[in-house]
């Protein structure tokens, strides 16, 4: 008789939402956390889509720990010295049931842990999962660091995050292609409430999400700029390989981007309170593990569910989306008494009828168009070049066309027309 | 010792520091026309950004009475408000508070500018300024008064956070408060409490005029160091005064009295570290009020030190900040070593004031030349492989400079060390500070990837071996052969010898030693003083009116008579070198021409030196890149060798200009 | 150590009961320096090394009078609010035999804890042969809560200790830390207070199953009526306290300016002596002996 | 409750005023106000004539009326000359707390606040002696104010302000006061002997003194120091100085120019910018004497300088100036001491 039904390893948002939803179905939960807390060492840029916690917590909202409603999101583009910012508001965004918010993750995560502790679901704190234990090729528990640490059940949940050794160990991941990481970087910076009210424009608990390209040099990447109740989280994301390559370092990367005319305004005078950096599977769709083995799920990071290509960060929904569906497909598959491979397929099923499947297969080019040398190097110095061309008078000269710029411009950066069809072409079905 | 109390933020009334570092007041000989200019903006936007605590600006006159300096803001005129504006929104945006000093100094001024007759409580002539000022009667005082009051009213629409009061070492406050200068019989004379009576009066209308949003402070002297003025007991029992009124929000302290003691006030490396801290300590202790304790901190430590041994509550660092903008910030991100110390030398700073001049720095090129960007990095597309010769302070300047902007630098030095002539003038007594010029220097240039070679001495030969694409000649200067040296003493290797020769050992003075001061600065005063802590019997003979006339613009001149009296150094006046006759040396009186004859065992010479300049037309005669800084144009000072090194390195172009895109 | 060993109070009257005393504290406060408020979040509570090197110390010393034919019991005993339960559970799974709290749900004065202790303490209650401490708490910091108890319970103290031996069943070494460098040892006896740095030991790790068995553990509670008045006291930032210099002495404004400046100070060496190195190590060592600074052993 | 505004509060005692009254109906102790108190009384714990840390502030903060508790009174008697004006001694061995406590008892009865320091002997002493006579202990004091009393906490960030309207005992924590450097003659001791108590306490048996540490002691507290400057030729030449500091059971500091060259650790620099140091001996190899670090160097009793300058200022302000090469002198004292230590250990077997 196997201690429990079902095993979570990591209590990060998918492996919340796993324990959470498999306690919910009745099952005996333990969440196995190697930090002190759930949350406590969890870093990510700051923005959490909320639309997918409705059907898990109703209104949500009234109760999760957040720091600001999104309400104002700009995306940016950077050259040189020059900047062409894309500025979106909605005040809608700032009303129930609400799309975006910055959350700080020691809150986040120990909250949506506390929901599936509640249900029913044991949570075990300073324990790390180190290996699988194993009948045959079927996965029947997990060894911990801990003294005696044996712990069987019928189901392991692997929400490890990213690098998920547990699935690796498993046998469910092909060999890792650094290629398909990249770093993330951020400073968390303080200023007074009033002063982020002013400087970003925003009023209450409305922020703003600043998602900026062109900002990393010749290392593929982006950056961004959120704004949480009384600090704001300055970062980048970079690629590793290149960034290995180019023998620079992040934290000087990220000093540039700050002194950067746009940016430095908003953040001057703030005081920097903590430095942090984290690996992100970046490839999406591409990079993804066999999700399902024998007595075996894989959710969140762990399976490489997140969108973390230059401009776009977004894991934790993914996560929960993921998490909620592995947890519900296991109690099932323990209430029928099949949790092999093919007992365990619900899982599957649910990602794909939801939106995790389908918006990391609509979007698995994405990452590759976002670090393409298009989109990190040209797009932005055209941007830039062509505002600058049009908005600087030149009197007595005559004003030139539009298009003598843009095309002077493309030329300026090498830019064939033909590549920027094609490009333009495969970014419409991309995200079409 | 790790520190903490100094990155404390602390409430002054209605402002919020962040940290305990403050920009104390102090004069910049900025102003144009009576007005703050952009430069005043860039000045403190720079100390901003750099972290300090709390700018407090240079004193802005209330009154048209006072203008004892031609470049005093006057605060009375309305014009000020739109450039205290740019201030203020320039220090406003790194999120530091500013104050405005508000002063009018009463009899320690002198008519020339203004041509209306000095202010004072009395009619008791300054010492310095030796104008007899005209005693004010009770409606002249009312008037000053409400001066304060305007100016503070100009201040709160000038966008300050808060106003100081400089009632500490040149205030006609300070005139009624001290007993040297106040002689009045009615009801503000007399008394402490008569005395303080107006310095009441003007924070009760100060504190009306901006209200409860600004802070106030008051800057007092703790001790005048004059006859019969004020003591530290009265100064403590003014603070409690002040702090009773409820109005005040902090008390900044000073010693001194800036037209007879101004030395005991921005105090040269003479004076002993932490010298005037008894002052703030005794204030501290006796009210609750944040007291602010000044003078010669340079190190970060030194300033947690102060405060966690509680003798105060913030710390002022005035030319700690001018030589190095980014004193709190190095420290801050824990790395004091980098900061540029001040070498407390008083020459560009406090020097430049009296010859009304705008304030610089003899290390930091860029201080005073912040708005027209001096020193800003210009990054060239392509580095040059340049060569400086010589590690003095020219040429690692030059190579700061160079490197800043990108070019790839190998500095060459004949010697083990580098230092130049600051080596030695950093050797004696009491001197080591001015030695930090090259300790700030090396760090500078360990930063930014400066190589080093020791040892070399640079032939033309040697520079077409290595193939520089640059090179910069800064191989200073060499002692020069006056025309009365007899030929077979010449090269420093008798009995008559140049101050360079004894501070590098190759020569020993005993005995009786006559020093020859032709410079008027310490060359001759302080290897004076070294021969005679040796033992020697010393005296030094200047053709000047004064041994070391420039002294007195560093403020060393007072200790230097202290201390050349209790040596038993003697000092002749107004006489000059006229011959060499066996070990006779022949002097001339020359206002008088009364000749003078001397007989030491040894002659110690401090003249103007001669340029080592032979290199530098050798390699442009070759047609080389080559440029030229410090002593090797002229033989001047270190700040003269800096700021050309300065010049030189940022004067180094791109090597590749075709590549150049923008 | 048993458990059936023991009687149903979870005591054996013939055995050594040793009690670790543990405070459930804000471990890294969020303390604002401009007023002095101390913002205490649960997650930031816990209990320090120094109280865990109190438990682990207890553990030891039992495990090691067990081996030795004694019944020896851990008690865990807790000062504190009911949100310190969870964490007091984890005291199960180390190897405590019972976790007791006794509820206080504000804080009081180091006193008036150690009272509430010492009545959990007494022989008709835990009967504490050992009372284990840590040494200072992280937030008060006066280190007094043992001797208060040692004083109530007429128990021996050592506090401070660096250092624990054990020797024979009931008696144990201890090496406290004195000022100055110094360090003492000490031979205590049952029964005794003792109070540990952090440093002594470290908590060991539990197994997973007893940190899967001590979440269904209970934590004993005590509720003690409580009518003393609380602390009047109040929290301000930290400034420290004013220091004076002594001004400068001089009547005159010159004889000031010459203390300030030390201008004409430098005094001249007493004796010097001009010698080859022999003979200057010679030298110090005579003189160092003249002035006593060679025959004790202890520097003072 | 009305909030009572002065003119200035920068410290709440009008409020704090206001809140003790409400309070003081449930005071269980006698009502004394201390502006109005007579008496204050150091009781200093020593131990082998030496005064604990912070000792003498304690007694300058009792104006000089000071009970001395332990062994070597007299000893300690002298390190309080220009400090101590009344001073009391009940010379005991060792340390025992218990007994300490209800044998002083009647002592300490009617002083008002009885303060201790915060050192380890201090510390422990305290809180029997505020159990005993039975009032509160307010521990780790920075300052004892007229009615109210800071204490230190969450390790030196916040201070806790207590109203005080009682007796108490206080301990002060080490350093916190200082003490101005006076001069004077020592206070004549009056040697008391405390009843027995009746009723026995039992305290801890002490076994053995350990001697500090003297390499790895914090310079700021080490009784004696030898100091090495750029007179000294390298790294080895630091490890040279260790060792004959260890031999003198003295402690090893430098010079920032040695410091900068990374030769002995920063923690090791004795100046302004490093550590200030109060020894009793002080022997400073190739030190020129730099006011920086002159500054830093405290008072010793005794100074012994070796340079080959003969007039710089560290030989000038040295009791014993030895113009000779401090590296080879160093060289011969470490062979003389090892030799010293090797006979003394033979004599010993
Ligand atoms: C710089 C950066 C910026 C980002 N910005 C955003 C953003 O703005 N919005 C967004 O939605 N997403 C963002 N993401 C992505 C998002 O953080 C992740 O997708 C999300 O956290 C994944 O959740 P998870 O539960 O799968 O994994 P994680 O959050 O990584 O949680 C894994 C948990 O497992 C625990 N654990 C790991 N190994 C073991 C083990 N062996 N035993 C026990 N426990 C273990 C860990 O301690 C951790 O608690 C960002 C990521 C980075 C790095
Ligand atoms: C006793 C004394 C006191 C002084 N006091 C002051 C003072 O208080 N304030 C002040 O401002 N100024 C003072 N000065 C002057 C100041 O030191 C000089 O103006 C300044 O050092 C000039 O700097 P520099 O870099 O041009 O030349 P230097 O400092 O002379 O440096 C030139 C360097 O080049 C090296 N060099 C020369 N030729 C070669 C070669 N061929 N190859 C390699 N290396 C070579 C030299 O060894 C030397 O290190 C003093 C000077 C002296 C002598
Ligand atoms: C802002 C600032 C802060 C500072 N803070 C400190 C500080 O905290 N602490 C500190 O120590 N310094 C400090 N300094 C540095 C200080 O000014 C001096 O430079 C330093 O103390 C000198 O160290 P020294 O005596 O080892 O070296 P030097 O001054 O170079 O003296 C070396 C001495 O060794 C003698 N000597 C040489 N060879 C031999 C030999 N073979 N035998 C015997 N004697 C020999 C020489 O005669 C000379 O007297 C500070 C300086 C500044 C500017
Ligand atoms: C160039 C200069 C000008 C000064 N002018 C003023 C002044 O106008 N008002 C004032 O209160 N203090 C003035 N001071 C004194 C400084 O505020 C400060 O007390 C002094 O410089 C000592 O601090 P420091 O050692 O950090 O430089 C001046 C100082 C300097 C260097
Ligand atoms: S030299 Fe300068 S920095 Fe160093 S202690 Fe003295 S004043 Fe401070
Ligand atoms: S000129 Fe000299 S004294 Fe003035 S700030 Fe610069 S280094 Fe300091």
């Amino acid at each position: 008789m196997p201690d429990f039904d079902v095993i979570v390893v990591g209590a990060g948002p998918a492996g919340a939402a796993a324990a959470l939803e498999a306690a919910r179905a009745g099952r005996s939960v333990c969440l196995l956390e190697r930090g002190p807390y759930p949350g406590s060492k969890n870093m990510y840029g700051g923005v959490i889509y909320g639309r997918v916690l409705d059907t898990l917590i109703p209104n949500w909202w009234e109760e999760a720990p957040i720091q600001r409603w999104v309400t104002r999101r700009s995306t940016m583009l950077m050259a040189g010295d020059q900047a062409v910012t894309v500025d979106y508001r909605c005040s809608s965004w700032g009303e129930a049931p609400y799309n975006g918010a910055t959350a700080f993750r020691p809150e986040f995560d120990a909250w949506l842990a506390s929901k599936a502790e509640a249900a029913g679901a044991v949570l075990i704190c300073s324990t790390t999962a180190t290996g699988l234990l194993r009948d045959g090729t079927r996965v029947v528990g997990v060894r911990t660091d801990r003294p005696d640490g044996d712990l069987t059940a019928q189901v392991v949940i692997c929400c490890d995050g990213v690098n998920s050794f547990l699935a690796k160990e498993a046998g469910l991941y092909p060999p890792s292609d650094p290629a398909n990481y990249t770093l993330g970087v951020k400073e968390t910076i303080l200023l007074p409430r009033e002063v982020i009210d002013e400087r970003f424009a925003v009023r209450g608990d409305h922020g703003v999400d600043i998602e900026i390209l062109g900002c990393t040099g010749e290392v593929p990447g982006g950056g961004f700029l959120y704004t949480n109740a009384e600090s704001l989280a300055v970062g980048l994301v970079l690629s590793l390989p290149k960034l290995a390559a180019c023998g620079r370092r992040p934290e000087e990367m990220l000093a540039e981007l700050k002194a950067h005319s746009a940016i430095a305004p908003l953040i001057e005078g703030g005081q920097v309170k903590e430095y942090s950096a984290h690996v992100i599977p970046e490839a999406g769709y591409k990079m993804m593990p066999e999700l399902i083995g024998d007595g075996i799920l894989v959710a969140g990071d762990a399976a490489a569910m997140c969108l973390a290509a230059g401009i776009w960060l977004e894991g934790v929904n993914f996560a929960i989306g993921s998490g909620a569906a592995a947890g519900q497909a296991a109690a099932r598959a323990v209430q029928r008494r099949d949790t092999s491979s093919a007992g365990l397929q619900d899982y599957r099923r649910r990602l794909d009828s939801n939106f995790v499947m389908s918006d990391h297969r609509k979007l698995r080019e994405a990452p590759h168009l976002v670090m393409s040398d298009l989109a990190q190097q040209q797009l932005p110095r055209i941007a830039c070049g062509v505002m600058e061309q049009l908005f600087t008078v030149t009197n007595p000269d005559p004003k030139p066309g539009l298009r003598k710029i843009i095309r002077g411009q493309m030329k300026l950066n090498n830019l064939k027309l033909r590549d920027a069809i094609s490009q333009g072409m495969k970014a419409l079905r991309t995200f079409g | 010792m790790t520190e903490q109390m100094i990155w404390t933020p602390l409430q002054l009334g209605p402002v919020t520091v962040s940290n305990r570092i403050v920009f104390s007041a102090h004069l910049t000989n900025y102003a144009e026309g009576g007005l703050p200019t952009e430069q005043h903006a860039a000045y403190y936007a720079e100390r901003a950004k750099g972290g300090a605590g709390l700018i407090i600006t240079e004193e802005h006159s209330t009154h048209p009475t006072d203008w004892p300096y031609e470049k005093l803001i006057h605060g009375f005129n309305r014009e000020v408000i739109p450039g205290y504006r740019r201030i203020t929104d320039a220090v406003h945006r790194h999120r530091v508070p500013i104050f405005a000093q508000i002063n009018h100094n009463g009899g320690q001024a002198s008519s020339m500018y203004s041509r209306l007759p000095v202010w004072a409580p009395s009619a008791v002539a300054d010492p310095l300024f030796r104008e007899v000022p005209k005693a004010v009667n009770a409606a002249e005082i009312a008037e000053i008064v409400a001066s304060y009051a305007l100016v503070a009213g100009h201040c709160v629409e000038g966008g300050f956070d808060g106003v100081e009061l400089q009632c500490s070492h040149s205030s006609i406050v300070r005139g009624f408060l001290s007993p040297a200068t106040n002689l009045r019989t009615d009801e503000y004379g007399g008394s402490l409490t008569n005395r303080a009576r107006i310095l009441i009066e003007i924070v009760a209308a100060v504190r009306a005029e901006i209200g409860p949003e600004l802070a106030l402070g008051v800057r007092l002297c703790g001790d005048e160091l004059i006859e019969g003025g004020t003591r530290i007991d009265e100064a403590v029992e003014v603070a409690k005064m002040v702090e009773a009124t409820g109005h005040v929000d902090y008390i900044n302290t000073s010693i001194g009295v800036a037209t007879a003691s101004l030395f005991m006030i921005e105090a040269s490396m003479h004076i002993p570290p932490g010298y005037a801290m008894f002052i703030p300590a005794a204030v501290r202790a006796a009210v609750d009020l944040p007291v602010v304790g000044v003078g010669r901190f340079k190190d970060p430590l030194q300033a947690e030190r102060a405060l966690s041994e509680g003798l105060c509550d913030l710390v002022g660092v005035v030319r700690g900040q001018i030589a190095d903008p980014d004193f709190v910030r190095k420290a801050k991100a824990g790395f004091t070593d980098d900061t540029r110390l001040c070498l407390s030398c008083n020459q560009e700073c406090v020097g430049r004031m009296g010859l009304n001049r705008w304030l610089g720095c003899i290390e930091n090129p860029r201080t005073g030349r912040e708005s027209l960007g001096v020193g800003t990095p210009q990054p060239v597309t392509v580095g040059r492989k340049v060569l400086v010769v010589g590690a003095g302070p020219a040429g690692m300047q030059a190579a700061i400079a160079a490197a800043r902007n990108g070019h790839h630098v190998t500095v060459c030095e004949r010697e083990a060390a580098a230092g130049g002539q600051v080596r030695l003038a950093a050797s004696v007594p009491n001197r080591v500070e001015f030695g930090d010029l090259v300790r700030n220097q090396l760090n500078e240039c360990g930063r930014l990837g400066v190589e080093f070679e020791y040892g070399v001495t640079v032939t033309a030969q040697e520079v077409g071996r290595r193939g520089a694409d640059s090179v910069v000649i800064a191989t200073g200067a060499r002692p020069s052969t006056p025309y009365w040296m007899p030929e077979d003493l010449a090269g420093g290797s008798g009995w008559i010898v140049d101050v360079r020769d004894v501070l590098s050992g190759k020569a020993q003075p005993t005995g009786k030693v006559l020093v020859i001061d032709e410079i008027g600065f310490h060359h001759a005063t302080s290897v004076g003083e070294l021969l005679a802590d040796r033992g020697c019997e010393v005296e030094i003979i200047t053709p000047g009116m004064v041994v070391g006339q420039d002294l007195g613009i560093t403020l060393d001149m007072e200790n230097w008579w202290i201390r050349a009296g209790s040596k038993g150094i003697l000092q002749t006046t107004n006489s000059g070198v006229m011959g060499i006759e066996g070990h006779t040396v022949q002097l001339q009186h020359h206002p008088t021409g009364t000749q003078l004859t001397r007989e030491p065992d040894w002659l110690v010479l401090a003249l103007p030196a001669d340029p080592v300049d032979e290199l530098y037309f050798e390699l442009k005669a070759a047609g080389v890149d080559v440029y030229r800084a410090g002593d090797a144009v002229a033989p001047r000072r270190a700040h003269s060798a800096v700021i050309e090194g300065e010049r030189v390195g940022a004067a180094i172009t791109s090597a590749d200009r075709t590549l150049a895109i923008r | 150590m048993n458990p059936a060993d023991l009687n149903p109070a979870g005591l054996n009257p013939a055995g050594i009961n040793l009690v670790a005393c543990v405070k459930w504290a804000e471990l890294r406060p969020e303390i604002d320096p401009l007023h002095g408020s101390v913002e205490a979040s649960q997650r930031s509570s816990g209990f320090s090394s120094s109280d865990f090197a109190a438990v682990e110390s207890a553990l030891r010393l039992a495990q090691a009078w067990s081996d030795q034919g004694q019944t020896c019991g851990v008690t865990v005993l807790c000062a504190g609010p009911e949100g310190a339960e969870d964490s007091l559970r984890d005291f199960f799974a180390v190897g405590a035999t019972r976790v007791v709290r006794v509820h206080l749900a504000e804080q009081r004065s180091s006193a008036q804890v150690a009272e509430l202790l010492a009545s959990a303490l007494m022989p008709s209650q835990l009967n504490a042969q050992f009372v284990i401490c840590g040494d200072v708490s992280s937030d008060r910091g006066s280190g007094s809560v043992p001797a208060y108890l040692a004083h109530h319970l007429g128990m021996q103290q050592a506090l401070g200790l660096i250092g624990l031996e054990s020797t024979d069943p009931g008696s144990l070494h201890a090496t406290r830390r004195l000022d100055g460098g110094r360090r003492e040892r000490l031979l205590l006896m049952t029964a005794a207070v003792i109070s540990v740095e952090g440093s002594v030991a470290t908590l060991r790790r539990s197994s997973l199953a007893a940190t899967l068995a001590a979440k269904q553990k209970t934590v004993e509670v005590r509720k003690q009526q409580i009518d003393w008045p609380t602390e009047v006291n109040r929290l301000r930032p930290w400034r420290p306290r004013a220091r004076v210099l002594a001004p400068p002495a001089g009547d005159d404004a010159l004889s000031r300016i010459l203390e300030l400046t030390g201008a004409q100070s430098g005094s001249t060496a007493a004796r010097t002596l001009r010698l080859d190195p022999e003979q200057a190590a010679e030298a110090v060592l005579e003189q160092l002996a003249a002035w006593g600074y060679l025959d004790d052993s202890l520097p003072t | 409750m009305p909030r009572l505004l002065l003119p200035i509060a920068p410290w709440p005692f009008a409020e704090l005023g206001i809140l003790h009254h409400a309070q003081l109906g449930e005071n269980r102790c006698l009502s004394i106000t201390l502006s109005t108190m007579s008496a204050i009384l150091a009781l200093v714990p020593i131990r082998a004539g030496v005064l604990p840390s912070g000792g003498a502030e304690v007694v300058a903060e009792a104006q000089g009326r000071a009970l001395l508790v332990g062994e070597g009174a007299t000893e300690a008697a002298e390190a309080l000359a220009g400090i101590a004006t009344h001073l009391r001694a009940w010379e005991t061995p060792g340390f025992a707390p218990g007994e300490w406590a209800n044998r002083l008892a009647p002592v300490l009865r009617d002083e008002a606040v009885v303060l201790l320091p915060a050192s380890p002997d201090g510390r422990d002493l305290a809180p029997r002696i505020a159990a005993v006579l039975e009032r509160p202990l307010l521990a780790g004091a920075m300052e004892i104010r007229p009615g109210s009393v800071s204490t230190i906490r969450y390790g030196g960030r916040v201070l806790s302000e207590h109203l005080v309207n009682g007796s108490v005992v206080v301990t002060l924590q080490p350093g916190v006061r200082g003490v101005e450097h006076a001069h004077g003659s020592a206070a004549a001791l009056e040697f008391i002997t405390p009843p027995l108590a009746e009723a026995a306490v039992r305290d801890a048996t002490l076994e053995e003194l350990l001697p500090p540490d003297v390499s790895t002691m914090d310079l700021s507290e080490a009784p004696r120091i030898l100091g090495g400057g750029a007179g000294l030729d390298s790294v080895e030449r630091f490890e040279q100085l260790a060792q004959v500091a260890a031999l003198l059971q003295a402690s090893a500091g430098a010079t920032r120019v040695i410091t900068d060259r990374g030769w002995i650790a920063h923690t090791r620099q004795i100046g302004t910018t490093g550590v200030v140091v109060d020894p009793r001996l002080y022997i400073a190899f190739g030190i020129s004497g730099a006011v920086q670090h002159t500054a830093g160097l405290g008072q010793p009793d005794h100074i012994i300088s070796i340079n080959m300058d003969e007039h710089c200022p560290m030989m000038d302000l040295a009791d014993l100036a030895l113009v000779a090469d401090a590296n080879e002198t160093l060289q011969v004292l470490q062979q003389r001491l090892l030799a010293l230590e090797d006979s003394q250990r033979t004599a010993q077997v």
